[in-house]
């Protein structure tokens, strides 16, 4: 197996409704990663690209569609997909495609256009219910959301206000990061008192929809000097695909994380994820999603993540900083674009190239970690430097 | 490297950028349907319900009972084939009480989606509305009954229980 | 390839038909898997270390159709990805997890339930490109009827070359159990079909097949160790090339001719002459067969139709092309048209392949294009 | 066929009919916002430039595909092209039979890598062929969207 690092990466502004197709939008974040590496599109030997439901942008194929400003023209052009943990997937498949000894360098890229879908993109999520006997009801995405948050909050006795405190520290960090969205000071109040859309569910607690890209150029160990002299290593990776009957299992926990998370560490030889992880992006589509993430993650124990976010261990400058590009709450969700940004933070973070975002211990090693579908990916990657 | 602004593609727009003729667009739908085969298990739990009845599966080799039945046991990759009644009550496992719309579009009263786990199933339901109950008075743990449709309404569907209500 | 190598230790084909209604999508994908699991010996639940699938949402009339896959495939709580993308390119994926040494055996799954798509038409014109083709409104097959004006008068292949091709593979399928569309025709049949979009005429055009295709792979020693007759994929290679047409060059498939090339490198082959004895490939449309060959270098540029006319593609030519009876025989199968044809490979190396069989049938290859209005192409090669 | 039970009477068959309630509203990106902005307002037909394949392309882009090179320079290569290949179309997107056959092409420009696709009218298909020289009959200008079809179709060129 060849060791993969990561050269550079590239992102577009965060936005509700972008002026530019996919494909532009994909070229811009491409492009940025390829000129951070000094390379050009003859160095590139494959794309691996993502982009989540074909529902947003409303082109079926959409792989297909997106492959030029990928960068794909004539090469090897793969689109690999695990719903809303795409973004950190993708990274995953560009290592497997590395790592394999088939290819020295991979473009991967994430892109997504939500907002092709209108009025309001909201509505392609109905689509991903069981075609037989949820969709008749008229699903909405918040009702799953909402359905785990309550039963999160019910098993442990977690209070509103404490989830709020991740809404609230994820914007304030994204005030630093050029490419928000929806950067914000606000308070716990604020998100209680904001609109409830699915009790428990407030609109404060909840990442807005995007338009965006975000791309990494991936290298083998044979050549990732060439184009950086500091690499950041792709040590572990892990992903799970729980059950499609998520309403015969107990939402309180995601399992299919801490499994990602368990193969994402052996392979990098990590036993005590709390010491051994400096820095975390864990998927934060819902501020409860964070916590909920940081315990399948083994960074704490079950239920113990709002009690280390109360004690500001999880802020910029505390011992366990996670989300400090901002998060999905504070930058945006472009959903598989979203999940590539944050792997792209953690490599700025341990290049220490992040600037006013940079967390104030030192960092060895971090990770970063999307979700998906119905309850039921986790996709995990634990970079080194 | 440090991201500054000036460097990130993106030209974002407002909605009525489009009403005021500042941005061209092309306005399209999907226009193909899905006529979905339901094979044999969906196919026989649909007919279950258009006779008031919840059918569940069981897996002889885990010894579970689970609903939606499937014709393939998950835990142990078995062939299933034996068939249960379930009783067409339960207890909430979880719930919500929801503003919005599936399009997004705000709702005054709002509905109460909820995970029923069937009584004589192992940990195993569906998800469905609740009704004829106080959104304040909805509790985790509540008991409830399926709220069927008259016989002749019943069509084979997952609205053919109406909703379930509180077992009092 | 690289040092390591990579086999199929066993495959599982579902139910099959024109229609499918007896089995649910997870039905179908059980009975494929399940069977492939049972010729490669092994437990899912145990022994696979990773699931992938070839989808594409609309094709299944779910987003985030991944969601579905893992239960029916004995994947839950395991590595699962989908690949929106032909079953080869998904083949691709495994190949390579397992060349990074941390996966032993993968299972790999694609399967069509086109019969659900009430509109395939709308469907394909929803893929093309919302700016410079959508609102022209056009039935998607046009574009193939450019391509094929544009193939046939580049080179010497003429519509009879290319009717030629229905009337093979038609045939062929006569003997294949998946001939769901198979019939004798002659010449004339299909010269004189109805014109649909001229040069390109109805019995030119596959229709569409339900069914389901699974296949296992192991590395070198896990093969060895599970398989008495293990198939090695010695090449696999993938391409795209530009998304739109008017940037293409019409006349050539350059994405076949360079996802045989990456295909053919690994595998060591410097000459395609003779380096085959059969060859499952695109024929979604009566010409594409014709193109590919010539891309992949199965035959010199122009010359296709004139073998075809001398019998060298038959099931007892120099190189069997389609001896299964392919798409325009077999019907389409959306993104798992891939997968068959390498099944339909794998079938003939084992000596499996019925009244198809092609006699010392010791190294061939399969190659997939993901259909209008891609120019994506996939390639295997494989030996015994 | 290794499931265990199966259907045996095809009054059990059951399928569940559904639509996919979804809207698209599609920009036409910043390179398409250009090309039919000048073809809705200036009659202008435009391709972009690539400094680094030093080509310039149909339909344009504000990327070349080819290179990455970032394509700002454009050029109007007028309404007159050359058909490079054609179909006759007796289908309609709907799957209907045309009453009228219908003509599309695909049209070349010189000096210009890649070109458009389009209908093809007042013309007999039998009359067509490659090679042809044919020029874009553009709507009134008020009735102009800003989308391809503001060009009706390609007329043979007197």
């Amino acid at each position: 197996m060849k060791r993969v690092a990561i050269v550079s990466a590239g992102i577009t502004k965060f936005m509700r409704r972008a002026q530019e197709t996919g494909r532009e939008l994909s070229f811009h974040a491409a492009n940025m990663a390829l000129k951070n590496a000094g390379m050009t599109l003859a160095d590139v030997q494959c794309v691996a690209e993502s982009t989540a439901p074909d529902a947003f942008d409303g082109v079926h194929m959409n792989g297909e569609y997106l492959s030029d400003g990928s960068g794909g023209w004539r090469k090897p052009y793969l689109r690999s997909y695990v719903g809303g943990g795409s973004g950190v997937f993708v990274t995953i498949h560009g290592w497997y495609q590395v790592a394999s000894g088939m290819f020295d360098t991979c473009l991967v890229v994430a892109s997504e256009k939500m907002s092709s879908c209108h009025p309001h993109p909201q509505a392609a999520f109905l689509n991903i219910f069981d075609n037989f006997i949820e969709r008749p009801l008229g699903c909405n995405l918040l009702w799953i959301f909402a359905l785990e948050m309550n039963r999160y909050m019910t098993v442990h006795k977690i209070a509103h206000e404490q989830i709020a405190l991740v809404s609230v520290k994820n914007k304030k960090n994204a005030l630093d990061n050029p490419a928000a969205q929806i950067p914000e000071k606000i308070t716990v109040k604020d998100v209680l008192n904001s609109e409830v859309l699915a009790w428990p569910v407030h609109r404060l607690d909840i990442s807005p929809t995007s338009d965006g890209a975000a791309a990494l150029v991936l290298a083998s160990e044979d050549v990732a000097y060439k184009y950086t002299d500091k690499p950041v290593w792709i040590d572990g990776v892990g992903w799970c695909l729980d059950t499609a009957y998520w309403t015969n299992k107990d939402l309180y926990y995601p399992r299919y994380v801490e499994k990602a998370a368990a193969m994402a560490y052996k392979m990098a030889g990590i036993t005590n994820p709390r010491k051994e992880i400096h820095v975390a992006e864990p998927y934060d589509p819902f501020d409860y999603k964070e916590l909920h993430h940081m315990e399948g993650l083994m960074l704490c124990g079950k239920g113990e993540a709002p009690k280390l976010t109360e004690k500001g261990v999880t802020q910029r400058d505390g011992d366990l900083p996670t989300c400090p590009s901002g998060g999905l709450l504070g930058v945006g969700n472009p959903i598989a674009a979203s999940g590539t940004m944050k792997v792209a933070e953690i490599f700025w973070q341990l290049r220490e190239e992040a600037g006013e975002r940079q967390v104030t211990r030192k960092c060895q090693t971090g990770l970063a970690q999307a979700w998906g579908d119905l309850m039921q990916v986790g996709t995990v990657v634990v970079l080194r430097k | 490297m440090k991201l500054t602004r000036e460097m990130l593609g993106g030209t974002p727009l407002k909605e009525n950028d489009f009403d005021q003729g500042k941005v061209l667009f092309y306005d399209d739908a999907l226009r193909t349907a899905y006529n979905w085969d339901a094979g044999v298990a969906m196919g026989k739990f649909l007919a279950g319900l258009k006779q008031g009845k919840i059918l569940g599966v069981r897996c002889r080799k885990c010894r579970r009972v689970v609903t939606p039945p499937r014709m393939f046991c998950e835990e142990c990759f078995s062939p299933i084939e034996e068939w249960v009644e379930l009783k067409d009550t339960g207890v909430v496992d979880s719930f919500s009480i929801c503003y919005v719309r599936w399009d997004a579009g705000r709702i005054k009263k709002p509905e109460l989606p909820a995970i029923i786990l069937f009584d004589g199933a192992d940990h195993a339901g569906i998800l469905h509305l609740l009704g004829e109950v106080d959104p304040k008075d909805v509790k985790i743990g509540m008991k409830v009954q399926a709220v069927w449709k008259p016989e002749k309404e019943r069509t084979g569907s997952i609205l053919d229980i109406k909703y379930f209500r509180p077992l009092s | 390839m690289a040092k390591s190598k990579v086999a199929v230790i066993g495959y599982g084909v579902s139910s099959y038909g024109s229609l499918s209604p007896e089995v649910s999508y997870k039905e179908m994908m059980y009975e494929a898997c399940s069977k492939a699991y049972q010729m490669a010996g092994i437990d899912p639940r145990q022994d696979v270390d990773s699931f992938v699938t070839a989808s594409e949402d609309f094709n299944e009339g779910t987003s985030i159709f991944d969601e579905y896959i893992p239960d029916q495939m004995g994947g839950m709580l395991r590595p699962n990805q989908t690949i929106a993308g032909d079953g080869i390119q998904a083949v691709a994926a495994g190949v390579m997890q397992i060349l990074t040494g941390r996966f032993k055996i993968v299972a790999v799954e694609a399967h069509s339930k086109a019969s659900n798509i009430t509109d395939h038409i709308g469907l394909l014109h929803f893929a093309t490109d919302p700016a410079f083709t959508r609102p022209l409104r056009a039935h998607p097959y046009f574009l193939a009827g450019l391509e094929m004006r544009c193939f046939l008068s580049a080179s010497r292949n003429t519509e009879q070359h290319a009717a030629r091709v229905a009337v093979k593979n038609k045939n062929n399928a006569m003997l294949n159990p998946l001939g769901v569309h198979s019939a004798k025709i002659a010449l004339e049949d299909v010269l004189a079909s109805e014109p649909t979009f001229s040069p390109l005429k109805k019995l030119e055009q596959s229709k569409p097949a339900d069914g389901g295709f699974c296949v296992v792979l192991a590395n070198e020693k896990m093969a060895k160790k599970l398989s008495d007759k293990p198939v090695w994929i010695t090449g696999i290679g993938w391409c795209s090339d530009s998304y739109q047409p008017e940037r293409r060059e019409m006349s050539w498939p350059e994405y076949a001719r360079l996802a045989a090339e990456m295909a053919f490198r690994q595998a060591g082959i410097p000459k395609q002459k003779n380096a085959f004895r059969i060859a499952e490939i695109d024929d979604t449309f009566s010409y594409k067969e014709l193109q590919h060959l010539e891309a992949m270098g199965l035959a010199r540029k122009g010359e296709s139709g004139r073998l075809l006319e001398q019998g060298a593609f038959d099931i007892d030519g120099e190189l069997a092309v389609n001896p299964s009876g392919g798409s325009l025989g077999c019907g389409h199968l959306l993104d798992a048209g891939g997968l068959f044809r390498l099944v339909e490979v794998l079938r003939q190396l084992r000596g499996e392949a019925a009244g198809c069989q092609v006699k010392d049938a010791r190294k061939g290859m399969a190659m997939s294009w993901r259909g209008i209005p891609t120019a994506t192409a996939a390639v295997a090669v494989l030996e015994v | 066929m290794a499931l265990i039970e199966k259907l045996e009477r095809n009054l059990d068959l059951k399928s569940v009919f559904m639509k996919i309630p979804l809207n698209h509203r599609y920009t036409l990106g910043v390179a398409g916002e250009k090309f039919f902005r000048a073809l809705k307002d200036e009659d202008k037909i435009l391709a972009s430039y690539c400094p680094g394949c030093k080509l310039w392309f149909l339909p344009p882009a504000i990327f070349c595909e080819r290179c990455f090179s970032q394509m700002d320079k454009w050029k109007d290569v007028g309404l007159s092209a050359a058909v490079l290949s054609f179909t006759v179309a007796h289908y309609d997107l709907e799957g209907r039979k045309l009453p009228e056959p219908e003509v599309y092409a695909f049209l070349g420009w010189r000096g210009i890598e890649g070109g458009l696709i389009h209908r093809l009218g007042e013309i007999k298909p039998e009359k067509v062929s490659i090679g042809m020289k044919v020029k874009a009959k553009l709507a009134a200008k008020k009735q102009r969207k800003g989308l391809i079809t503001d060009i009706i179709y390609f007329v043979p060129e007197k």
